[in-house]
């Protein structure tokens, strides 16, 4: 976010510089494209993000086989932010700073890129950012290659309720922004369709809560009004296992109460015994079972990568795949890999995804997904069961939340603006009150 | 779910004269019945599937229940229908859905698979289960019959009246009858609410809930009454079960501190890698599954005395490692075995895996076990509830019946004395730790059926642990047992109505404030921990 | 005193009327004055209806085999052990009971404990130091600064417990018996009116006995310090003692001088046939 | 007046604290030269972002001070003050927060913006205030110096010693994290507060304004170490550690023991609470896990590793140990941990007195044979 116009305007007059300065002998054409990746491979959420790391030092691998870009290497510089999200701030810096990364490919949680974005945006970096999240943000340097609320969750809840029938929601999350922001948009939309109040059981929990007895319980009973209900579950990766456990133990199955999840992909399901699960559902962009070589081919070259038989892919190592060709396409595309040509130039762009279709770039740096709902096998692995039409494209700015209705972000100059106020008609923090806080 | 008309008509006929149909169905037939399953839309399925039953091919229930596991599948190429046999990596074993012989493997690249739907699958269960109600195991029959509740409707009245005649089995029957008041109650008769009185079965409250909501007022108005009825017996229900709650997340939490217990209070060692020995004995689990794949339940029990030796021996190279250098520092032993569990975590992130591992629950220990129809125990913590008695009880044996258990109180109190009385307190150290470290490595084998098994798994548990050895009071396993329940009952209880983190956070601000109150914790006790 | 004497007493004042630093008042002879105190420990009474009276300057030794209570004792008068019943008087105005520790060593009741406890970080120099009587409230105790005075008062007893070329030396590598004697010169240094001194002999040579037997003698006086000493061994005992008192199962057997109790067939009885039991508790 | 105020000189005289200060100011020096007057492809040249490093480490440096007054010198470890770190920091914060203004992303002149997308109507009242900065910085001290007044009345009072207290300071720091994870709690849950514009109107990213935090964080460490340092050199000190090594004895020289642990708590608490404040400024974010246990557990280490009871041992254990931290997460991103571990099990087994120890060995063997603040021989050891 651009805290004023003059600061603005210094930087559009700092950008060319800086061009310039990355084109002085220093660096001269045979230099390596440096790649950033900025994932967490130890504390708590080494368990999602380790396989991220791999995937795109795979993908450099794949595309410096390939003869590289521009008739240069890429190189992998890799960090380990340790799940500790000042850590990342300072990581994305040295990564920025010191290594001088064309751009970086990373983070998992929400904050973790609330806390690498002013870094980026200080320093005038490129952010790929692959998991899906809660929206609400559009940032001119960061890239979201993940599903928005309207690419997942929304459709989700439509599938429910057309589909299954379903009348009374459990929104079960734990308590952090994403499923907060995540169950406002979702209890708005379904409030926009007549569902009462008594009939909404919005449910929050710590990070990895491992006691689920009384909640799996209350969740029971509030299945047992006589009206058709489902778990609509935004938890957090550690504590769906539990989760699950208890919900098989005390015998809800799909067929009673479905839950449908959108945080357990196949990576999650790889920690769990799946026999219980059979047929509760997940929303994604992106599943291994999806029947197109060019996902095959992908699987093969992962399970190769790896040399893992049982390796598994998931939704945002697709959202990396784009993410990373996308990226390719726009250097190409501008013919350097200088940050604000790449900027401007990738906008727009659209590559092949792994489901069969293609996925464009919009404007405000969301890119257009399909939507898959997909019931968990006994194998591991998910069944899809409903997919969209077309693809949705991705939705900065929520409809459905008070704060953010009259927002929308195009990064295309002139309006160039992440959060342009429709009804003010003007970019984010009004100008106009500018003064007012700067006496108060 | 409600099974189509169609279905229905050729279950009264099956019902009506079970004997076995012929057989008599060519292959074409079959191939006829699989192509039209291969449908575009799963209300065509639906079609098809009742198209296989009503055909009375003895091949069906295989295709159905392949079908229910998503193991029916169909080459690219040939269009040959086949029935995988095992789902995981990328070419499968299959055989052929017609003949029924293997033949060899398939790539799943060259696979599609038939796929269903809640809804369908809703659909094939209750049609296998009304195919069970002749099954010769009454186990099954039961279950079948259960599963019918709440799917019965007109067409199925007679055949299953039918059945209930001939079937023996009391329990069976009464499902069945249940099943028939719920579809005339649906149908809005009054009297099938009296036979529905007082039954806590879930699907039956649905079912009163919904006549209660409906506008012929008698019905609404009986519907309600015996609703309050059987929230009555269900307010009982509700206590015990928080208190079942309570129990196991505190018999967790005793798992967890018990080892703690004894390294930390008898030996005053602050061993901040407790955890990774749990963690370490989780992992035993996992790879004893590995070792024996196919019979978790006897991997389960293998892993016991596997995953306490693992632990121990874990421990004993602690000990032998770091901890004899530390000797009369204990705050030291914080510092370095803070640093061996940061070790062991990266440690199993790059030996293993930095993912979690499946350890699979043995049927045995899976679901629940009915006290009644509204409260059933889950198995699994049942047996952890269990588990955890044991192990207190077994190293109550040890502390106090046992040579090794004297000696240890002895070094506990008096290092030099039981010294010059020729006790070896370095070996007696090494056992003590030894046992801490054994014990939180069974913890580890437990937990491995309620959570992650993961790199975090100790990390989750070592602060519960200190918290309750500390609330019990250091160096007294007593304490530690009757903290580690409480906390877990007063934890459950509060939850319902402060919600899970609140009530995290007031169990803690309720320990600080009975600390102010106990400064010793629960049992003080004398001795070198609880000196200062 | 007896409640009714307490209020025939026209000299009695009241507690509350009293500062808790105002001197202690000995107009009436004893110093400390202990009535009908009782404490058990769950069930086991150390402690039973025990009367005792220490005159101001008076030395007085204290015997008794283990478990007769002595320390128990020195713990019920330095508060740290609240009796359950009894009463417990400094002079005839303040009443022990109702204070904590730190109160009413400032009122000057000193206490040198059965184990030699000095604060092994600091040098002889700092412990001294901080055991002289001062203002001891924080901000005082932070601001504080060694003058002229305190140094020479510091140095003096150097001389008296004769550590004086160790006083830069951490108390912690001080032999056991020079640990007495600071411990001891930090009593001095308190300057309080009574002392207890529990077994202050233990695990001395015999010169060292005979220069503590000095020094404790030398303390005690009209007027100066009243000391009461805890000592298990006889000789020094009797090298010192004036009065003597016998303790035995928490209640006191015999008074008097020490040819008297050592006569006295009780007490020998307790030497002699003192049962293990009571040994061990 | 001199003689209230002397206490406060007395460290100057001290060789040891002017060495340290010495040190201390010349780098400062060193890093701000070779930062402004060296253009940036100079091999001397410090990049601000390195800058920004040194800055924190030196943030840390003044918690671990903190730690090591009451651990060191009063023998009560403290597994929870990373809590008043973090209260210090969310102090900070929330002066920062308010300073956006209506730069948010919803434009929203009052309301933070994860008030606004989670829809609060109003400014909940304990965020009142905090666009002033004096306040604010009032809260700094103020917050984690009340918490630890109240929480230290009752700990002391009830003379909860040892394990026990290290505990509860534990389950004190681990119930205000999931306190502040709520939502609810309006602190911003897990995200916590960032993206923050500017401090008292200077542009939070220009290098200038990061070189002066840097320096100010400096600042603030040698007048904590100087204040410690005289706490510990003046008689109060000496009671500490004869509360530390003999409580009871304390007592009965008629010191009211808990006043004494009460005070240095506090200031300590402070002292903690500054860092934190000079610490979110510096990384931009500040969000629960500051609370972890762990984290609070990592500054004792800090503290061990460099030297307990020293002051300035804690100051190079904080430094060396998040130096190494940064370095091995970039060099060595698989296999830190094992470095870091390792580290921490070599050290406390072979260097019992820390690094510090050892120096003191170096410089003068004789005197550090007999180190007096030696605390690895005191009796509270063995409980503590």
């Amino acid at each position: 976010m651009i805290p004023s116009s003059v600061y603005r305007t210094s930087r559009w007059l700092a950008a060319p510089l800086l061009g310039a300065a990355l084109a002085t002998p220093a660096l001269a054409q045979e230099d390596p494209i440096k790649v950033g990746i900025l994932h967490s491979l130890s504390g708590t959420m080494a368990i999602s993000e380790t396989v991220l790391k791999d995937t795109v030092e795979m993908l450099i691998e794949q595309q410096n086989a390939e003869g590289g870009l521009l008739g240069r290497e890429l190189e992998a510089v890799v960090v380990d932010p340790a799940s500790d999200w000042p850590l990342f701030a300072e990581k994305a810096r040295e990564l920025l700073a010191q290594e001088e990364v064309d751009v970086i490919f990373g983070n998992w949680t929400s904050v973790s890129r609330k806390s690498v974005l002013p870094v980026v945006e200080e320093l005038n970096g490129l952010l790929f950012y692959p998991v899906q999240y809660e929206g609400e943000e559009s940032s001119e340097n960061v890239f979201y290659t993940g599903a928005a609320p309207n690419q997942q969750a929304i459709p989700a809840v439509d599938y429910l309720m057309n589909n299954v029938g379903v009348e009374r929601w459990v929104l079960a999350g734990t308590d952090y922004v994403y499923p907060r922001t995540t169950n406002k948009i979702l209890e708005a939309y379904l409030k926009s369709f007549g569902v009462a109040d008594e009939d909404i059981m919005v449910n929050y929990t710590p990070f990895g809560h491992s006691d689920w007895q009384n909640i799996v319980s209350e969740v029971k009973a509030f299945g047992s009004e006589g009206k058709k209900t489902a778990v609509v579950s935004t938890i957090n990766g550690d504590a769906n296992v539990p989760f699950y456990r208890e919900l098989g133990n005390q015998g809800i199955d799909a067929a009673d109460i479905p839950v449908v999840a959108f945080s357990v992909g196949e990576q999650e399901l790889t920690g769990i015994d799946t026999a219980p699960l059979v047929g509760h559902l997940a929303a994604w962009n992106y599943f291994m079972s999806v029947d197109t070589d060019a996902n095959y081919d992908f699987i093969d070259a992962w399970i190769d990568y790896t040399g893992d038989e049982m390796a598994v892919t998931n939704d945002p190592m697709e959202a990396h795949y784009i993410g990373f060709n996308m990226w390719i396409e726009a250097v190409r595309k501008a013919g350097t890999t200088e940050v604000d040509a790449v900027k401007d130039a990738i906008i727009g762009v659209s590559v092949p995804n792994l489901t069969g279709g293609y996925a464009a770039m919009m404007p405000n740096h969301h890119i257009t997904k399909p939507v898959l709902i997909g019931e968990i096998q006994d194998n591991g692995q998910f069944s899809i069961v409903w997919e969209t039409p077309s693809t949705v494209a991705g939705d900065a700015w929520s409809d459905y939340l008070p704060g953010s209705r009259d927002l929308i972000s195009d990064w295309r100059k002139p309006m160039a603006c992440g959060n342009y106020n429709v009804v003010t008609g003007s970019c984010g923090g009004g100008e106009t009150q500018e003064e007012t806080t700067a006496e108060e | 779910m409600t099974i189509s008309p169609c279905l229905r008509r050729m279950l009264v006929l099956f019902l009506l004269a079970w004997l076995p149909l012929a057989a008599s169905a060519q292959d074409d037939d079959g191939q006829q019945l699989l192509q039209s399953l291969d449908a575009a839309s799963f209300t065509q399925m639906g079609e098809a599937i009742e198209a296989i039953i009503t055909s009375g091919d003895e091949r069906s229930r295989g295709w159905l229940e392949a079908l229910l596991d998503g193991k029916l599948q169909r080459h690219k190429e040939t269009g040959r229908f086949v029935v995988v046999l095992e789902n995981r990596g990328r070419d499968w074993p299959v055989a052929d859905a017609l003949t029924g012989e293997a033949i060899g493997e398939m790539s799943r690249r060259d696979l599609d698979r038939l796929g269903i739907n809640n809804a369908l699958r809703g659909q094939l269960q209750s049609a296998l289960a009304v195919l069970d109600l002749h099954v010769p195991e009454t186990r099954d029959r039961r279950e079948a019959a259960r599963a019918l509740l709440g799917d019965v409707d007109a067409s199925l009245v007679e055949p299953l009246e039918a059945v209930i005649r001939v079937e023996e089995d009391a329990e069976v029957r009464r499902l069945l009858e249940q099943g028939l008041a719920i579809h005339r109650l649906e149908q809005g008769s009054l009297e099938a609410v009296a036979s529905l009185q007082g039954s806590l079965n879930n699907r039956v409250r649905a079912a009163l809930n919904s006549a209660a909501r409906s506008d012929d007022p008698a019905l609404a108005e009986a519907a309600s009454v015996a609703l309050a009825d059987i929230e009555q017996q269900m307010k009982l229900n509700r206590g015990l079960e928080t208190l079942y709650f309570g129990l196991s997340l505190g018999s967790v939490l005793v798992l967890a501190a018990i080892g703690l217990a004894i390294t930390f209070g008898v030996m005053g060692v602050i061993n901040m890698a407790h955890g990774e020995l749990i963690m370490l004995g989780a992992y035993t689990t996992w790879a004893m599954q590995q070792l024996l794949p196919g019979q978790p339940g006897l991997a389960m029990v293998l892993s016991i005395p596997a995953g306490f030796l693992v632990a121990a021996l874990a421990g004993i190279a602690i000990e032998r490692g770091v901890i004899q250098f530390l000797k009369g520092r204990p705050l030291e032993t914080l510092l370095a075995t803070f640093g061996v569990s940061l070790i062991l975590q990266q440690l199993v992130r790059t030996v293993i895996s930095p993912l979690n591992r499946t350890v699979v629950t043995p049927e045995w220990m899976s679901g629940s076990i009915m006290i009644n129809e509204g409260l059933s125990l889950t198995l699994n913590r049942l047996y952890v509830l269990g588990f955890a008695l044991v192990v207190f009880a077994g190293l109550m044996l040890v502390m106090r019946r046992t040579r090794l258990g004297l000696e240890v109180r002895a070094v506990t109190q008096n290092r030099a004395m039981a010294r010059s009385m020729g006790i070896r307190a370095t070996r007696v150290d090494i056992m003590t730790f030894a046992l801490g470290s054994g014990v939180a490595g069974l913890a580890g084998v437990a937990l491995s059926q309620l959570t992650n098994v993961g790199p975090n798994l100790g990390q989750n548990y070592i602060i519960d642990s200190f918290m309750v050895v500390v609330f019990g009071g250091v160096g007294n396993l007593w304490g530690t047992l009757v903290a580690g329940l409480s906390l877990g009952v007063i934890n459950q209880v509060l939850e319902p109505w402060a919600g899970a983190v609140l009530a995290k956070i007031l169990v803690l601000v309720f320990i600080i404030l009975f600390i102010q109150k106990r400064p010793r914790g629960l049992f003080p006790q004398k001795g070198r921990a609880a000196e200062g | 005193m007896s409640f009714l004497q307490s209020l025939t007493d026209r000299e009695r004042v009241f507690d509350f009327l009293i500062p808790a630093s105002s001197p202690v008042d000995v107009r009436h002879g004893p110093i400390l004055y202990l009535e009908d105190v009782t404490v058990s420990f769950d069930g086991f009474k150390a402690i039973n209806d025990l009367n005792l009276t220490i005159d101001d300057g008076e030395l007085r030794c204290i015997i008794g085999p283990n478990g007769a209570g002595k320390t128990t004792m020195m713990d019920i008068i330095t508060g740290k052990t609240r009796p359950d019943r009894g009463s417990v008087w400094f002079g005839s105005r303040h009443n022990l009971l109702a204070m904590n520790e730190p109160d009413i060593a400032s009122l000057g009741i000193g206490r040198k404990f059965q184990k030699p406890t000095v604060f092994e970080a600091l040098t002889v120099f700092e412990n001294l130091e901080l055991a002289m009587a001062a203002d001891k409230r924080i901000l005082p105790t932070l601001t504080a600064r060694m003058t002229g005075e305190t140094r020479d008062r510091i140095e003096e007893v150097l001389v008296t417990i004769g550590l004086t070329e160790l006083r830069q030396r951490p108390a912690g590598i001080l032999s056991h018996g020079q640990k007495q004697w600071l411990e001891i010169g930090m009593l001095l240094m308190q300057r309080p009116r009574l002392l207890l001194v529990d077994e202050p002999v233990a695990g001395m040579t015999e010169q060292e006995m005979e220069r503590t037997a000095e020094l404790l003698t030398g303390l005690a006086g009209k007027g100066k310090q009243s000391v009461v000493v805890v000592e298990h061994d006889m000789g020094f005992v009797r090298s010192i003692a004036r009065t003597v008192t016998v303790l035995h199962q928490g209640s006191v057997l015999a008074e008097g001088s020490m040819d008297q109790v050592s006569n006295d067939p009780k007490v020998v009885e307790v030497y002699l046939g003192a049962d293990p039991d009571e040994e061990a508790a | 007046m001199h003689s209230s105020t002397s206490w406060l000189a007395r460290p100057f005289r001290e060789r040891a604290t002017q060495l340290f200060l010495g040190i201390l100011l010349a780098s400062l020096a060193t890093v701000t030269l070779l930062n402004l007057a060296l253009p940036a492809g100079h091999p001397l040249h410090v990049s601000t972002y390195t800058v920004t490093l040194l800055g924190k480490y030196l943030s840390y440096a003044l918690l671990a001070v903190a730690v090591d007054l009451v651990w060191g010198y009063l023998g009560i470890l403290s597994l929870g003050h990373g809590a008043f770190f973090a209260l210090g920091g969310y102090a900070m914060g929330m002066y920062l927060m308010r300073q956006i203004g209506d730069r948010g992303t919803y434009g929203d002149p009052v309301l933070p913006d994860f008030m606004v997308f989670l829809d609060w109507d109003s400014l909940p009242w304990y965020w009142l205030g905090f666009d002033m900065a004096w306040f604010a910085f009032l809260m700094v001290l103020l917050a984690p110096g009340l918490l630890a007044l109240v929480f230290g009345f009752l700990a002391f009072r009830s003379r909860v010693t040892g394990v026990y207290l290290s505990i509860i300071t534990q389950a004190l720091t681990f119930a205000l994290m999931l306190a502040f994870f709520r939502n609810e709690m309006g602190f911003g849950g897990n995200n916590g507060l960032t993206d923050f514009k500017e401090l008292l109107g200077f542009d939070l990213r220009s290098d200038a304004t990061r070189l002066g935090l840097f320096l100010a964080t400096g600042i603030a460490l040698a007048l904590g170490y100087v204040l410690c340092r005289a706490i510990v050199a003046s008689k109060l000190g000496r009671v500490s550690v004869a509360t530390r090594d003999a409580e009871a004895r304390t007592r009965f020289l008629g010191y009211r023991v808990e006043r004494f642990q009460l005070f240095i708590f506090v200031v300590s608490a402070m002292l903690a609470g500054v860092a934190g404040a000079l610490y979110v400024p510096q990384v931009g974010i500040i969000n629960p896990s500051e609370f972890s246990p762990i984290f609070s557990i990592e500054i004792v280490l800090w503290v061990a590793l460099g030297g307990r009871a020293t002051l300035y041992g804690a100051v190079i254990g904080a430094i060396l140990v998040n130096y190494a931290k940064t370095v091995f997460t970039g060099v060595m991103p698989d296999a830190w941990l094992f470095a870091l571990g390792g580290l921490f099990v070599l050290v406390t087994v072979l260097l019992p007195k820390g690094i510090a120890g050892l120096l003191a060995y170096r410089v003068n063997p004789q005197r550090s044979a007999r180190k007096p603040d030696d605390p690895s021989t005191s009796p509270r050891e063995v409980s503590a």
